[in-house]
């Protein structure tokens, strides 16, 4: 059992830095490689250890299920509503361009703002998804 | 303004209001928003149709980004019936789900059902409008994932290994799928079903091509369920929800037959390659086996649920047999029972609901008298039947009519007798239902469970029906859309 | 040096082959529910190693834009195979989440096992 | 040189693949394939792969490991031997393999940059990513915008998985669950529209 104390203070030392991590790869996917996908892994990985090494109920009480069961639409919900934004300005589904109108933006930032608004849908849906299906798991070894 | 945009809205709309009825967590509120969400698409279908029968084919680039750069969804009349016959069914059925889910479910599932029920719709309906060989794949996990999950969610702890097992042979037949789309894309350099279409011919490395024939045909097969490839079929039909059940019967097979055709007409079929593999011989083989060994099967089914779906893998005999004949009767043919099938289909599914609903079971020996009970359903009943035999007068008629008139066209006589000797033994299965429905006298037990089910069901149950009589006796719409259809296909046939 | 390369290369293509096959083979063969979807996720796994070994250019790199660089492999087999990962392992939970579920009501996740239990048609 | 490297991956996920067809301990097997997820993400690295190399190992190596390990907590590790001979699965892989082989037997040649799968829509998407959109990884470009449509049905895909397990194994809100419990109790839900697990614990009460 004190193996154990040192792996908990790792991992909680840890998830700070994993949260961070992903936040890098989520910044830096335009530039490098990396992108919504795996930040939002990364992100889920995170709290997934913690709720390893922890127990079920302290991942919840820093991501409540309630919390979880909004995130996972919520991605879908800005990823399908940049896309709506296109069809006020008669262009065609998810064309980034007509986010040009709305901001001032030239063609190629109003671009480079989609991709990151999408990007950030990306990451919320896949993240909280992680997290969703590990306490969908892990609630079902409870009892 | 507006209507420009139909192509993406038709997917979009109900995919939006997926996440809204996952949001609130709240049975009745959810089938609210899929019930709005899902009558606008029968009116979106209806206005694409029109706009594609006076204009010609609809090409919407999805971003902005020109095909075959971007992803291009690409209308014309033969998806367009496929996405009137998806959005028309799973309209229909809407009224029917409240009464069926509440009962069938426990509370806190209902609007999560309704979540799935939405993303199998967009899913069906993303697969039938694409134009590009990838984005038909994402839409189909999306639909396919929504369906394992609502057939999960039926009664008995079957349906569970049925969800698992068409999980696990629907993968198979997505990746083989993408084994496939993975050949043409390596010798074509791209994904866009028109761009293929025309580079293929010059392509070279005939090897390729034609293995990824196989792949995508055993793939699509799979979904299909085309004989012997369809095992996990009765199972799933069977011990999925009511709704549910209708829905996939009615709609889900019926896409993967239009993807099918697709590939085969609009891009093989530009190619003298495809004369190399004697596809056509071989899906011709399995059609008829598939109209005769489903059919037999179903004569000895107990369970009237199962029986159906066996007569299901009999009648898409049918729809493949007219892809086997590649000509433009013989697919006009396929296509009219695309669309009659699903009335009939969902109309005799929608009825074994209500059964379920009353008696709680389906099997033929527990249904003894209750048409004296249930008189307008099972009367349904019976309509839906004479039209899956082949009546004049219903729709089942006007299906084969076009394909012995297509066979008689190839001066294939002996197919056409064959036909008729199917239709033969569907008048055993249905038989058996009718006469344990109305020629036993119902049980104690029987006259107490409450007659016919209540209007929500009901109304339903008698527009698929009365759609089995009326194009039946008036057929110029359907068939007449199903021409027009065939020859959209055969546009860039090789004369 | 070019026939060697062509016999290596060869060598590749039939151990990708080879990789996909014994995949499908598992999910065929086994009846333990978790092992058919271990054989299923390498079976698809493998099915990518088609797309990303069509994408490559000798010489070149990985495809982001650098001054300098002029050859670069292809980004659309890449990006085409992201997504079927993530399509994969949403499979694969959906798959995972019903054999916990089957596990609960029929005590076991072997095949051979359940489906005397299932033998009267209900 | 990227042949050489390959090879020695592949015959690594060769062997690999082979130990999983053998072994019965589920434990094992599911490390196995971690680890031939590992193998297999090194060699989308050679292969210039670098977004899915990442991927592949974070989702292949990383979650579906963790996935598949809390499932084995709740199931049996071992599995029991087949009765039946595998002629059947032996018959389907020879004839896939064949297929396989047939199809690729002649193809591009492997690297070369005028292949039609890297001349034709790919090298577009290498030209175009900077004057549209000064976007240096064209990976991220393709991704989210010229084909974010595509990337737009992954996500539905994520989120299907999601509610769908959910869905599946959400121990129900507790109002629901015990309405329920209540009423299947007192008799108010007639014995037809009962799912097997009630049916069966009311047996077990009315046989006690």
């Amino acid at each position: 059992m004190r193996l154990d104390v040192v792996l908990r203070v790792v991992s909680k030392l840890l998830l700070p830095f994993m949260l961070m991590f992903a936040a890098y790869v989520q910044l830096h996917g335009e530039y490098g490689p990396g992108g919504g996908f795996q930040a939002g892994v990364i992100a889920g990985a995170g709290i997934i250890l913690y709720g390893i090494m922890f127990g079920l109920p302290a991942a919840q009480s820093i991501m409540p299920p309630k919390l979880v069961e909004f995130l996972v639409p919520l991605g879908v919900l800005i990823f399908a509503g940049t896309g709506v934004i296109s069809f006020f300005y008669a262009m065609n589904f998810l064309d980034y361009s007509a986010l040009g109108p709305v901001t001032g933006l030239s063609e190629q930032y109003a671009q480079i703002l989609g991709i990151i608004v999408v990007e950030i849908g990306v990451l919320v849906t896949v993240a909280s998804t992680m997290v969703a299906i590990f306490y969908g798991f892990a609630g079902r070894g409870q009892d | 303004m507006i209507f420009e945009q139909l192509p993406a809205l038709i997917v979009a709309v109900p995919l939006l209001a997926s996440v809204f009825t996952t949001m609130f967590q709240r049975g009745h509120v959810a089938w609210w928003i899929t019930t709005l969400s899902i009558f606008s698409l029968p009116v979106m279908a209806w206005l694409m149709t029109v706009e594609v029968l006076t204009n010609g084919t609809i090409s919407y680039a999805m971003g902005g980004w020109e095909p075959p750069i971007g992803i291009e969804y690409r209308i014309d009349a033969a998806n367009a019936l496929v996405i009137l016959i998806v959005s028309a069914v799973a309209a229909v059925i809407m009224p029917y789900a409240r009464a069926s889910v509440t009962a069938e479910m426990a509370s806190d599932q209902h609007a999560w059902f309704y979540t799935m029920y939405l993303l199998c719709v967009s899913g069906l309906i993303g697969i039938a409008a694409t134009g590009d060989a990838f984005n038909a794949f994402v839409f189909l996990e999306i639909s396919s994932l929504s369906t394992y999950t609502m057939i999960a969610l039926g009664q008995s702890r079957r349906s569970l290994l049925a969800a698992y097992q068409y999980l696990i042979v629907g993968t198979i037949g997505a990746t083989f799928y993408v084994i496939g789309v993975g050949l043409l894309y390596i010798v074509t350099g791209t994904l866009n079903f028109n761009d293929m279409a025309q580079r293929l011919p010059e392509a070279g490395y005939e090897n390729a091509i034609l293995a990824a024939l196989a792949f995508i045909t055993v793939g699509l097969g799979l979904k299909i369920a085309l004989f012997p490839l369809h095992v996990w079929l009765p199972n799933a039909y069977a011990k999925a929800p009511s709704v549910a059940t209708a829905l996939l019967a009615a709609t889900a097979t019926k896409v993967a037959i239009y993807l099918l055709m697709r590939v085969f007409f609009s891009i093989y079929g530009t190619s003298i390659i495809f004369e190399q593999l004697p596809v056509l011989e071989l899906m011709l083989i399995l059609s008829i086996t598939a109209m005769f060994a489903g059919s037999i099967v179903a004569v000895f089914e107990n369970n009237a649920k199962r029986l159906m779906a066996y007569s299901s893998v009999a009648q898409v005999g049918y729809m493949t047999l007219g892809i086997a004949m590649a000509s433009v009767l013989g697919l006009s043919g396929s296509l009219i029972h695309l669309a009659n099938h699903a009335f009939m289909k969902g109309a005799a599914f929608l009825v074994l609901g209500a059964v379920a609903y009353r008696l709680g079971s389906v099997k033929i020996s527990d249904m003894g008298g209750i048409g004296r009970v249930m008189p307008i359903s099972m009367g349904c009943f019976v309509i839906a039947g004479l039209s899956l035999i082949g009546v004049p007068g219903t729709v089942g008629f006007i299906s084969k009519y076009y394909l012995v008139l297509a066979t008689f066209e190839k001066g294939w006589w002996w197919l056409a007798f064959l036909i008729v000797l199917s239709s033969l033994i569907a008048v055993l299965y249905v038989g058996r239902v009718v006469e344990a429905a109305w020629f036993k006298t119902p049980s104690v037990e029987m006259r107490q469970i409450g007659g016919d089910p209540p209007m929500v069901m009901l109304v339903p149950i008698l527009l698929l029906t009365l759609g089995c009589v009326v194009f039946g006796i008036d057929a110029s719409l359907t068939s007449g859309l199903a021409e027009t259809a065939a020859q959209s296909l055969f546009a860039g046939w090789r004369q | 040096m070019d026939l060697l390369e062509g016999i290596i290369q060869r060598y590749n293509d039939w151990i990708t082959i080879f990789l996909m096959v014994s995949g499908l083979y598992i999910v065929v063969a086994r009846g333990n529910m978790i092992k058919k979807l271990v054989g299923l996720s390498l079976f698809q796994t493998s099915v990518f190693l088609l797309y990303i070994s069509a994408g490559k250019v000798i010489g070149g790199t990985a495809p982001i834009l650098a001054d300098g660089i002029t050859a670069y492999s292809n980004p659309l087999p890449h990006v085409l195979i992201l997504t079927a990962i993530v399509v994969g392992v949403a499979t694969l939970a959906l798959g995972l989440a019903l054999v916990v579920r089957i596990n609960e009501v029929y005590g076991t996740i072997e095949e051979e096992e359940i489906f005397p239990l299932e033998d009267d048609d209900a | 040189m990227e042949f050489a490297v390959n090879s020695v991956l592949l015959t690594m996920m060769a062997v690999i693949s082979i130990a999983i067809i053998r072994m019965q301990n589920l434990f094992g097997v599911v490390i196995l394939a971690g680890i031939y997820s590992f193998l297999m993400a090194s060699v989308f690295m050679v292969l210039d792969a670098v977004d899915v190399g990442m991927t592949e190992a974070s989702v292949g190596a990383g979650i579906s490991t963790v996935l598949f390990l809390s499932v084995l907590g709740l199931v049996k590790v071992r599995e029991s031997k087949s009765i039946h001979t595998p002629l059947l699965p032996l018959f389907v892989a020879i004839v896939t393999g064949g297929v396989l082989i047939y199809g690729t037997w002649t193809l591009p040649e492997f690297g070369s940059a005028l292949s039609p799968a890297n001349a034709h829509v790919g090298a577009l998407y290498l030209e175009r990513s900077m004057p549209d959109m000064k976007v240096p990884n064209v990976v991220t470009s393709v991704l989210a915008s010229y084909r974010g449509f595509d990337t737009f049905g992954e996500v539905v895909v994520v989120f299907t998985a999601g509610v769908a397990v959910l869905l599946l194994l959400r121990r129900g809100s507790g109002r629901a669950k015990a309405m329920r419990r209540n009423m299947v109790a007192r008799g108010l839900i007639p014995d037809n529209q009962l799912t097997d697990e009630e049916r069966a614990q009311k047996e077990a009460k009315d046989a006690s």
